[in-house]
């Protein structure tokens, strides 16, 4: 995990309103963004970023990149993925939300038989404060510092670094890993990049109800992550059954059995499993946002003990 | 969202999965042109389930009886679900009775065959049998015959029931399936196997590009559709606006999930007690646009209004793509409209606006909100708490 | 096995591909129904290329126009080839026409996509410019997009074309085909897509799983169906069993198409002339057995001695699935029957038989069989000069 | 390649006719057949040999095999070979004719990916006369020696190994390539195979018309061969456009243009193409079965000088 302001970047789908709204912020950001996609577009530029129609023609002129971050339609996300390893690029962010599940599976099968790294989808990507922003984080809540921010959530990720920067603890690095129900990462491999990560101390990691990849990172930070790990877990109060807004907060298909079916936990949608199982590992659970600076703070000082 | 029954047999019989002959009777009435020589059983068509020991099948033995029956199950509630439609179905021997699914597993990321060979009626019995095949690579149909030797078959039997996991994947993949189950799946003594119930959960995501499931949905579904607004007509809600009503008197207005359920704990955590949340959607959709995201906001804020108890109204908004100023001035713009309404005689009490925000534009912010009485508060736990007290003591 | 271009486009319109309105005419009186409005264009059904330049396209302004040019494109023969079908069509006013095609790529073992933006009445001009993209990997849109680049295509052209191309794609593969091809593909002065001629082939090998297609051929095929036996009733040939007339007097039966070149190249070699040859097939059929390869004998042999003009039949086989033993008795079975019938009367001269066999069980072989008139020969280029000889000579 | 006694062969649809009537050749040749597979058979035996419903089954009870020979019908095949790889299996030889070839495109790309040799579809496999036999060659024809053959065809493959055999040519291993349209392997990879073969002097290779894989390996050979080879084509006489019986002995499909589409060479689907194809690349070409001994006998008296 390298991604500094050199990191030469790629954004497929750059003629959509989000996608040409937020190269604008990438590139103010100081982001080297050095050509879009657009299938019909090929020639024109957006923020004086030159346009192309194929990935490959567009890497012909550019040379090779470093990584992707894709706004295109979500129907369209799989063929832009697939375009993207096909033309050699090894890490793609996927901000767009909604792709059907199918589509990720086939996504997942084929970025594991070419190791490629997949964040996303319907992630805000990735910033590395003061140096460069990989999607649409709200990139002046951020400063930077040692504290790694991996997170399930778009906005309250925004929020938890809000906090953490008013609190005087900046981030090294700032990843959602998406709200989407299948994921190209997951928590345990963005918790060992940032165990492996030279600038950072100490890791902060905000999960939601759904699911059970929380109990998953849970077993994983017991298990192999060195570094301080603060949790924090949203949706103790949500209704139950009810849609909040992620195709990933709630199960996907219920059972006539009366089951949800999981591989981990009794009850993994519910925020109080969660919660138990961060407990379990001995990972210390802020119960609001803004408890998470005090407890970060406290970690760091028994880790220079 | 799943399908009835009825409707998961019909993409059955299309894929070659072999069902009973049956009929979907929507009036007592249409059992008189029953084509099915009796006896028949009569099923109620209603999402929920338990059906069965809540009285929602019944065996019928000739059009009097039937008529009898079928009267009564459309008066029976199913977890208060009332059936629109029965459907009459040949009855079927089974010597055994399977459990199938195909469903996908998001911590491996791939479809997952089940099978049980203790179907039928007791969950508990399926699930302590349950066997599971994960479909790592693109299927074939071995993945298929796996789960079956796991599920004990031998002789052709594996071949029969491999025959409908195959077709159920196939089902599963070409209409983008949340879950495909047969349960049971009926063998009967001379091995032949048959579909007897049936459920299919359509995924929400992908139904834009399935118009054949799209027609088979009710078209208001639950949480969505047509809201009562402030005073004026219903609105349409758009999908990607999630609302949901509870019964306190704090209504929260956020932009996406996470947050929503963030803002949600700390006003229950304060004390606090939400009449509602609606969160206008996270920053990830592909066709948003400031505009959009504008007319979000103030259909938002109406939806959060609607009801007589809600006295305060929180807004938690945080984003990238929409200045400040112009979410800001979306507010003002609803705010000034529902001024005049509650002027111009209509009854509701004026809800007191919080609006929570950060960052540079904020001074220019509370300017535009001051004037239309809107409190900006920049710390999220003090607009908590400042709602909360409103709401407690206003 | 190709389909006809109504047939080719009735698959378009399944799929999605935009083509002309058009009707089916049966019958000349057929047009006094035509729902399209006039202009129409009249084309020959045939599987023949080169129809246009020969006469079976005709544009016609009125009815009487319409019933005079069918007529005389059903009688029009082209490369001998009659029409049982026209098909009628709207005409469409092209800016540009693109050749685009789906072929499976022997040497690359994968799909290939073709696409020339000099498509039309050309084929020099379209080859020259053609343009493949191999789909290396499972397919997805951006490989038709690479395509549609590589040809020149630009701005909103990349999407519609790539969308046909996609299209073809999807049929190529959901249908197991061999070829689809668009040619021209009509790209009108708005910049919109009209398939004008299609082509699919189908895929032999394939057809077993795609009974829809198996609708559309006609029921006897070239070089198969049914032939007339040796004096009795026609034979149904199954189509394992490949038969050729030439116009020789030696006859050939064998097993496997290799097997069978050479020994047909070695007839030519030796001076000989084939009358025909008939390839029993292969030993990888999965469903052989030594029954089926022993009826398969007899059935060639009738084949192969049909004719008049045949005065010798050399047979050489070669295998592990049928013992010698088998194969000898099934060919002394046939001589003995054919001798009976030389005897009660039949005109023909009787043909006279070489087998070329080597093995352990030759000389039970030679006994068996030189009861019957049969010559058995142990070495190949033997039985090719005595087959020979014995042809001009005998 | 190391096929020898001790190779372990499972057999796939052992119960079909010509599964069962080959696996007692196979058996009675040396061949070490430990398992056949046939679904829903599973417990029986066939000649001796266990039969079990699954491959990993199968595996489980005998261990790992060296190599599957498919015999189960057309459709069925593509199946048989993933279940084969999924269990780990790195060589197939496929007997069954009459595969439909988009299947075959399905287990090329998942046999490069997975680094599996795939011998046929519709070939008589391999044998290494009296050591072992792979398939449905006429074992009694072939005697151990030095002469590698490689052929497209499957019967003629036996007359060939005949005439080497009267004329005291022993072979060291015969490989039929299939008849079929897209096959598993090529001719320039068994002749790479052959080429690094220590009982291997001199490789004889049997063509026939159709296709471009005759001009393909003369290529192969000039580039990177250095053992002689002898080429011999069948065909010459085939009437243009009639089917002889194999699916590679035409060309699939003929464009509109009136081309059939080919990478290599102007009309590569003639005999005449291939054998100049051949003498191009200084191959000694024999024009009947008889002449190959001779050559043969040529070149590796050259060889030895």
């Amino acid at each position: 995990m390298n991604f500094t302001p050199d990191t030469k970047v790629l954004i497929q789908g750059i003629t959509e309103v989000i996608g040409s709204t937020h190269a604008a912020l990438m590139k103010a950001y100081g982001t080297n963004v050095v050509a879009g996609i657009s299938p019909g577009c090929g020639g024109q530029t957006v923020q004086e970023i030159p346009v192309f129609d194929l990935v490959e023609q567009a890497l012909r002129k550019v040379g090779s990149v470093d990584v992707t971050v894709i706004f295109v339609k979500p129907y369209a996300v799989l063929d832009a993925a697939l375009e993207a390893i096909a033309a050699g690029i090894r890490q793609i962010i996927i901000i767009t939300e909604g792709m059907p599940p199918l589509d990720m599976v086939k996504l997942v099968r084929k970025a594991e038989a070419t190791d490629t790294l997949v964040l996303g989808p319907n992630t805000p990507g990735i910033i590395v404060p003061s140096k460069v922003l990989l999607g649409i984080h709200k990139s002046d809540f951020y400063t930077p510092g040692s504290v790694g921010l991996i997170s399930r959530s778009g906005t309250l990720t925004y929020e938890i670094a809000l906090q953490l920067t008013q609190a005087k603890l900046g981030q090294s690095i700032a990843v959602g890993i998406g709200s989407d129900a299948i994921l190209g990462s997951s928590f345990a491999q963005w918790l060992q990049i940032l165990d492996e990560d030279d600038h950072t101390e100490a890791i902060v990691l905000v999960g939601e109800i759904g699911g059970s990849s929380e109990e998953e990172a849970a077993q994983y930070i017991a298990a192999a992550i060195d570094k301080p790990v603060v949790a924090y877990v949203a949706g103790h109060h949500a209704p139950k059954g009810k849609r909040l807004g992620h195709a990933g907060d709630i199960m996907a298909a219920r059972l006539s059995t009366g089951k949800t079916f999981n591989i981990i936990g009794a009850d993994p949608d519910t925020a109080q499993s969660k919660i138990q199982a961060f407990k379990s590992a001995k990972i210390p659970v802020a119960s609001s946002p803004a408890e998470i600076p005090g407890l970060v703070k406290k970690v760091l000082k028994q880790k220079k003990k | 969202m799943d399908l009835l029954e009825y409707q998961a047999k019909e993409l059955f019989r299309e894929m070659g999965i072999p069902v009973l002959p049956s009929q979907r009777i929507d009036h007592p009435k249409d059992l008189k042109g029953l084509k099915i020589p009796y006896p028949v059983v009569l099923k109620s068509q209603v999402r929920a389930g338990g059906r069965g020991r809540a009285g929602g099948i019944k065996f019928v033995a000739n059009t009097i009886d039937a008529v009898a029956a079928a009267q009564n199950i459309f008066h029976l509630p199913i977890n208060t679900e009332y059936p629109e439609v029965l459907l009459a179905e040949a009855k079927y021997d089974t010597d055994r009775e399977f459990y199938l699914a195909v469903v996908l597993d998001r911590a491996a990321r791939r479809p997952l065959l089940l099978g049980s060979s203790q179907g039928g009626t007791s969950p508990e019995l399926a699930m302590e049998q349950m066997q599971q095949v994960v479909v790592d690579e693109g299927f074939s149909p071995f993945y298929a015959r796996r789960l079956t030797q796991k599920m004990g078959c031998t002789g052709p039997l594996i071949e029969a029931v491999s025959d409908i996991v195959e077709k159920m994947y196939l089902l599963f993949v070409e209409k983008d399936l949340d879950l495909v189950e047969i349960n049971p799946l009926g063998i009967s003594p001379g091995g032949k196997v048959m579909a007897l119930d049936g459920k299919v959960t359509v995924n929400d995501e992908a139904l834009g590009r399935h118009s054949s499931l799209l027609q088979l949905l009710p078209k208001t579904q639950p949480d969505e559709g047509l809201v009562a607004g402030s005073g004026s007509p219903m609105m349409a809600v758009p999908p990607e606006l999630k609302f949901v009503e509870l019964d306190g008197n704090i209504g929260l207005l956020c932009n996406g999930a996470g947050l929503t359920m963030a803002t949600l704990d700390l006003v229950y955590a304060a004390g606090g007690k939400p009449a509602n949340f609606v969160n206008i959607g996270g920053e990830c959709r592909w066709d948003l646009t400031p505009e959009l995201l504008c007319d979000r906001i103030k259909l938002g804020l109406a939806l959060v209004s609607q009801k007589k108890n809600v006295k305060v109204v929180l807004v938690n908004l945080l984003g990238g793509l929409c200045s400040c100023t112009q979410a800001v001035e979306a507010i003002a713009h609803y705010q000034k409209q529902s001024q005049r309404e509650t002027a111009t005689g209509n009854p509701q009490t004026q809800i007191k606006v919080i609006v929570r925000l950060y960052g540079s534009e904020i001074d220019q912010a509370r300017e535009i909100l001051q004037a239309v009485e809107v409190t900006v508060v920049e710390n999220l736990d003090e607009a908590i708490s400042l709602s909360v007290s409103l709401a407690t003591n206003g």
